[in-house]
């Protein structure tokens, strides 16, 4: 029994992970079709923030829930508004743009704090399942996880701001017909889905080797799950994430971790040749 | 850019490189040791991925190199540091190497700490006829004229260690690795070693680099139930493991040993709670309470500054290196290939901050002495030394006297 | 017949690259024909995508996949055999196979454009973390170890076929693969010009009314992911043969995200281009990795962040269009020779 | 609220449609554009509501020249804009549509979702309904009330005739022709439908490759598609294909 519940706790972690660390790519890639390849940095961004301000003697809560998605929220406004404005529209020069992005990044971040930096404990300490023990911030993260989606689904459907980025995202010519700056509704999505990163970041900084390529190893998993989610970035990225996070970790436990991960990498190629144009697709289609 | 005679030099210097064999007279390396200096190549990741451990290892090669022109050279000629920057890219490696053999003629070159970079550097050397002095810990096996290895491979680290552990710790071992070859090796060896110990490893686990949460993999081990975790789990992501362990509050119920643990300074990035308790083995940490180590503490604090990296066993090398390698030319007399060759085919003694290094002539590895300690509040405390733990030759299999053409990397069998 | 792909500037650049490739060793130094023909062969493995990419308007984010292949494939049948003719026919081979099968998944079941991306990603990944994984002894294939993340080092260079042993100097294969390049570039550019080439244009342009004329976009779609599958596998080849070694990070992202990337800045659409910029952005990688300026990364960044502000349409588009200025300018300057007095004797 | 276009260039890209139109349309009057396909009917529906970049010419409107203001600038001094083939955003219910087209508030008064219905009272069956399952019609008619909701000074009508049933045409002509009298909206109306065209408008303009080659009241147009006619048979005989 407490191995089942265990292995449940495993799972959900996993989607729990994944639904975090591409939320905020989501949000970008689903508004403005823009492939953020220092996506994984806006995380790293993150998750510094994190552990610099706690380290300075911030509450640690704050400077993960807060300063973090604040602080790249900021600096994902900042590329926007500098870079990214002005090249909309252009997959390929965003892509070259947002990889040299990247590499600016990590350069800038061990340039400023080098490639070791003192990182946080994770908080709240462990409870106990019969033979097993977790860690009771994974039991966070997986509740956090939860509310987000929750949170942004509200945020989407129930807010002006939402009914704005929905319309743009779908129609951005029509919805300038009716009064709305398009340019203006892209730095807000651009910024808020920084935002997202960062805080991805901040909640992952305690359970992760907070270090200046932190980014690369999220990245690869981040798209896929997005991508193969579809256009529609919640049920999209939420639903992409419930297949694959549950299919890595159940072969993982069975099997070994490598076959796991390629069997991620698999249901997304078998998924897109069902679903080609992503699971978000092939869910409206059947309503 | 280039004028015609230094074209032509270097034209005759490369001709005479592809007839080395032939004409070693010609070859590059004696042509060009008739300057003022002589360059020598570092070849380490100073960016990307792995640059935790190539940045320190790289550190610590510019404090020898400065120390040796400080005194006087070697052989009367200053040593010029050419750097290379891996940019943690394989691909980079051989070209790289080609440039300090062909272009900038270096006598030596020291780095390519990953395996994989290990062996897309080794061959290129090895046909320019320049000595490739291999500063890290690694998984062993390394046997090849060609290659200086002044650093430890991973049977010195393990035998003591696991010997230590299943004395110590208990008699069930569960193995968690990264998937590539070193920690490929090192299952081997604790599978090997628990054979021969009268202990069982209940469980042998390896994770793509890559992976960052590990709650299926601490699942396992709970499900398992092993006195303690050997891990050799490496890298920057594979650091979450411990977070995420220490998290589950396991940290105080199962130890962790591990050889690797502290190489990318793990015991600095993660919390005293998330490590305090965790056992290494290394030949080097700077906790080493002896005259000689004091010594060169304060000697790097001087050369690299009061924001100086720790330097680890994985970046020790750094300065072991050209040190060792230093001790060769001065036997040699000559910075020529086929001379040091040769005078590397007696033993090499020196001694370094952790004490006498042996760089032997049959396995052209080095024995020293090894140190099993635990971390406590970002410190390394001494448990247990065993000194002058010999490299493993395999079974006589690497003897590079009796054998000097081997180049190929030895595997240890169950 | 007007080919519009053979226009005098193809032409010349094809003529320059084979003047490289002749005159090159002569006036070279071993290291920087060493240097050259590494670089010639991973520009050779843009050349297929940015075709494919360009041409056919096929984003193949794990283009890696294919010259991996063709780099793994001559490493294990040029140690196995000790002859490379037959490893490098294996290695252009090898990943045309897998493309048909790709390719036939992927258009046949109308696969999408950023999710056909994204299945490629996948593929080349699923074959990096196998490659990693294959680290035990036992993992070996016609008696060569694979070799896990460690790879297979000391591959033999390219042997004058039939002759065992018998090794092209630095020198020939340097011309080979410049030679190479040149040609690959000559017959994609012609295609390009053919009925044939025309309408995979179209098929970019518009897949739906390309279908109306009668043409099958799907089959077009895969005869160009093949053409450029293969180029990628002889490139991963010569690669191999050149640099004597392959290891699993052949495969990713990183490796695939450069082709792409080179393909961009040399500016969509343009063979020649990708090619130009792979050349400049290796030396430039290089060049940093050497000179000790700063960070290597954040100069590189900064680099190619500078790269899209001065030439947002890649490099060789923008060179054209500023050589169309300063023709206008020079014209307008004959024109008013009292305006600019002396200048006009200083321009060409 | 007049509307003023002298020589106006636009197009896509390098390939330029509209070569030069010229025309002016009086406050609160219904004019219409016809032409044969590709001749720029669309070209210049778009380029008037700022979708398409001006390349030359001036455009001014109420004595605003517009020339260089984005659409949404556009929107909020008057334009409204029904696009062809009614698209809009198929993922929102009908009554987010209608939302969404108030949450800027125009440069005038907005109506309330209640009183747009009462004009249009067979969208408030639909309301929570995503809009991609409406009819052809239906859809027409949601994309009318969304453009009239922020009570435009001039409306911009493309083809609204294209793929809807004859009788709903009818049905949505006589509403147009309603609004028009009830808030004197001037309506710009480009179809292919001659008819329909003459059913609302006073006059029409012809546009032939991208020039307005001449006018013709609606009386002729209502001839023109008795007979069954396109423009093609009019007497002037200078079109072709």
């Amino acid at each position: 029994m407490d191995q089942v519940l265990v292995t449940a706790i495993a799972i959900a972690t996993g989607i729990a992970t994944l639904v975090l660390i591409s939320l905020g790519l989501a949000v970008i890639f689903g508004m403005m079709r823009i492939i953020n390849f220092a996506h994984g940095e806006f995380i790293m961004l993150g998750a510094y923030a994190t552990v610099l301000s706690t380290n300075a003697g911030m509450n640690l809560w704050i400077a993960m829930l807060v300063i973090a998605p604040a602080f790249v929220a900021l600096v994902g406004l900042g590329c926007e508004r500098l870079l990214i404005r002005r090249y909309y529209g252009n997959l390929t020069t965003t892509m070259l743009l947002t990889w040299g992005l990247s590499l600016f990044l990590v350069g800038s971040v061990t340039a400023l704090f080098g490639n070791t930096t003192r990182g946080i404990a994770a908080p709240l300490g462990s409870v106990t399942f019969g033979n097993y023990s977790v860690s009771v911030y994974q039991l966070f993260l997986i509740a956090f996880a939860a509310l987000l989606v929750l949170g942004a689904a509200l945020f989407l459907t129930r807010t002006r701001f939402g009914l704005i980025a929905r319309g743009t995202m779908q129609n951005p010519a029509m919805a300038s017909t009716l009064g709305i700056d398009p340019g203006r509704v892209y730095a807000a999505t651009f910024a808020v889905g920084a935002g997202l990163s960062g805080l991805a970041g901040g909640l992952l900084a305690p359970v992760s080797g907070v270090l200046p390529n932190m980014g690369a190893s999220y990245v690869a998993k981040a798209f896929v799950t997005v991508i193969a989610g579809g256009s529609s970035v919640l049920v999209g990225t939420t639903g992409a994430a419930f297949m694959f996070g549950p299919i890595e970790a159940i072969v993982s436990l069975i099997s070994t971790p490598v076959i796991g991960q390629a069997s991620l990498l698999a249901a997304a190629i078998l998924l897109l040749r069902l679903m080609p144009m992503g699971l978000s697709a092939g869910f409206r289609r059947s309503t | 850019m280039m004028n015609i005679s230094r074209r032509n030099l270097i034209k005759t210097g490369a001709v005479g490189v592809l007839a080395a064999g032939v004409s070693p007279m010609l070859s590059a390396t004696s042509v060009f040791a008739q300057g003022e200096t002589v360059a020598v190549g570092s070849l380490h990741d100073l960016t990307g991925g792995t640059d935790v451990y190539g940045v320190p290892s790289h550190a610590c090669m510019k404090m020898a190199i400065a120390e040796i022109n400080a005194a006087g050279g070697l052989l009367g000629k200053q040593i010029e540091l050419k750097t290379y920057d891996g940019q943690s890219d394989i691909k980079k490696f051989p070209q790289y190497a080609q440039q300090a053999a062909l272009q900038d003629k270096v006598v030596m070159l020291q780095g390519a700490i990953t395996g994989a970079s290990r062996e897309a550097t080794r061959p290129v050397l090895r046909r320019y006829k320049v000595p490739f002095v291999y500063g890290t810990i690694y998984e062993g096996g390394l046997c090849e004229t060609n290659a200086i290895s002044v650093n430890t491979g991973s049977d010195q680290q393990a035998i003591p260690l696991l010997d230590w552990s299943f004395k110590n710790l208990g008699k069930k071992v569960f193995y968690i690795g990264a998937d590539y070859n070193a920690p490929r090796n090192i299952g081997i060896w604790t599978n090997h070693l628990a054979n021969q110990n009268g202990g069982t490893v209940v469980g042998e686990e390896y994770y793509p680099l890559d992976v960052t949460d590990f709650s299926t993999a601490i699942a396992k081990i709970q499900a398992a139930k092993p006195d303690y975790v050997h891990s050799c789990l490496v890298g920057g992501p594979h650091m979450a493991f411990y977070r995420q362990w220490a998290a589950a509050g396991m940290l105080k119920k199962i130890p962790i040993v591990s050889v690797v643990f502290g190489g990318g300074n793990e015991h600095m990035v993660l919390t005293p709670e998330e490590t305090d308790g965790i056992i290494v083995a290394y030949n080097y940490f700077e906790e080493i309470d002896t005259p000689a180590n004091r010594d060169f503490l304060a000697r790097a604090d001087k050369t690299m500054g009061a924001s100086r990296p720790y330097i680890n066993g994985i970046a020790i090398g750094g300065y072991t290196g050209p040190m060792i390698w230093a001790e060769a030319v001065k036997r040699a007399g000559s910075f020529d290939y086929a001379a040091l060759m040769d005078a590397l085919k007696t033993d090499i003694e020196w001694a370094g901050p952790s004490g006498k290094m042996v760089l032997e002539a049959k396995t052209r590895s080095t024995i020293q002495d090894m140190h099993i300690m635990q971390v406590e509040n970002r410190k390394w405390k001494l448990l247990e030394t065993q000194s002058q733990v010999r490299p493993f030759d395999f079974g006589g299999a690497c003897d590079l006297l009796a054998n000097p053409r081997n180049t190929e990397i030895l595997v240890p069998k169950v | 017949m007007n080919y519009a792909g053979m226009n005098a500037g193809s032409l010349t650049f094809t003529a320059s690259l084979v003047v490289v490739a002749l005159g090159g060793p002569s006036v070279l130094d071993t290291f920087q024909v060493l240097q050259l023909s590494a670089y010639s062969s991973l520009a050779l493995g843009v050349v297929g995508l940015a075709f494919v990419w360009g041409i056919l308007g096929i984003l193949s984010l794990g283009h890696a996949a294919f010259f991996g292949i063709g780099a793994y494939a001559y490493a294990i049948l040029s140690i196995a055999q000790g002859e490379s003719t037959f490893a490098v026919a294996a290695a252009i081979l090898a990943p045309s196979v897998l493309a048909v099968c790709l390719g036939y998944f992927l258009f046949y079941g109308r696969v999408g454009d950023v999710y056909l991306s994204v299945i490629t990603l996948c593929v080349s990944l699923i074959l990096f973390s196998f490659m990693n994984s294959t680290a035990d002894v036992s993992y070996t294939l016609l008696s060569v170890p694979l070799g896990g993340f460690n790879g297979i080092s000391a591959v033999p260079p390219l042997n004058w076929p039939g002759f065992v042993g018998d090794f092209l100097t630095p020198e020939a294969t340097f011309s080979l693969c410049f030679l190479l390049l040149a040609a690959v570039y000559l017959a994609l550019q012609f295609l390009r010009g053919t009925r044939l080439g025309r309408i995979m244009a179209s098929v970019r342009e518009n897949e739906r009314r390309c279908e109306l004329l009668g043409y099958d976009p799907r089959w077009l779609k895969l005869v160009g992911f093949v053409i450029s599958a293969a180029i990628a596998g002889l490139a991963g080849a010569l690669f191999t043969a050149n640099t004597g070694y392959v290891g699993p990070t052949v495969f990713d992202l990183g490796q695939s995200s450069q082709f792409i990337l080179w393909a961009i800045a040399g500016g969509m659409g343009t063979l020649s281009g990708a090619i130009i910029a792979s050349f400049m952005l290796q030396f430039l990688a290089s060049f940093i990795g050497t000179s000790q300026l700063f960070n290597t990364s954040l100069v590189f960044g900064t680099v190619i962040i500078f790269f899209v502000y001065a030439l947002p349409n890649g490099i060789v588009p923008s060179l054209q269009g500023l050589l169309r200025k300063l023709s206008r300018l020079a014209r307008r300057q004959r024109r008013r020779p009292e305006v600019i007095g002396d200048s006009i004797k200083s321009t060409p | 609220m007049t509307l003023v276009v002298e020589n106006l260039i636009s197009g896509y890209g390098a390939v330029p449609v509209l070569h030069g139109i010229t025309f002016r349309q009086e406050p609160g009057e219904i004019v219409g554009i016809v032409g044969n396909n590709g001749m720029g009917k669309t070209t210049l529906l778009k380029t008037l509501m700022g979708l398409l970049a001006t390349k030359g010419g001036s455009t001014s409107f109420h004595g605003t020249d517009f020339a260089n203001l984005p659409a949404h600038r556009r929107s909020r001094i008057g334009f409204g804009y029904v696009p062809q083939g009614a698209s809009g955003f198929p993922n929102l219910s009908v009554l987010e549509s209608l939302q969404l087209a108030t949450v800027v508030g125009p440069g005038g008064r907005a109506k309330g979702i209640d009183e747009i219905l009462e004009l249009f009272p067979e969208l408030s069956k639909y309301l929570n309904r995503s809009s991609s399952a409406l009819s052809g019609g239906e859809r027409q008619m949601l994309s009318i009330a969304r453009a009239v909701i922020r009570s435009p000074k001039l409306l911009l009508l493309d083809e609204l005739s294209e793929g809807v049933q004859p009788s709903i045409v009818e049905k949505l002509a006589e509403r147009l022709v309603h609004l028009h009298a009830t808030e004197n909206i001037g309506i710009l109306v480009v179809d292919q439908e001659l008819g329909f065209v003459a059913s609302v408008a006073k006059r029409a303009l012809v546009i032939h490759k991208g020039r307005i080659s001449h006018e013709i009241s609606a009386e002729r147009l209502s001839d023109l598609d008795l007979l069954g006619g396109s423009i093609r048979s009019s007497s002037c005989g200078s079109f072709s294909t």
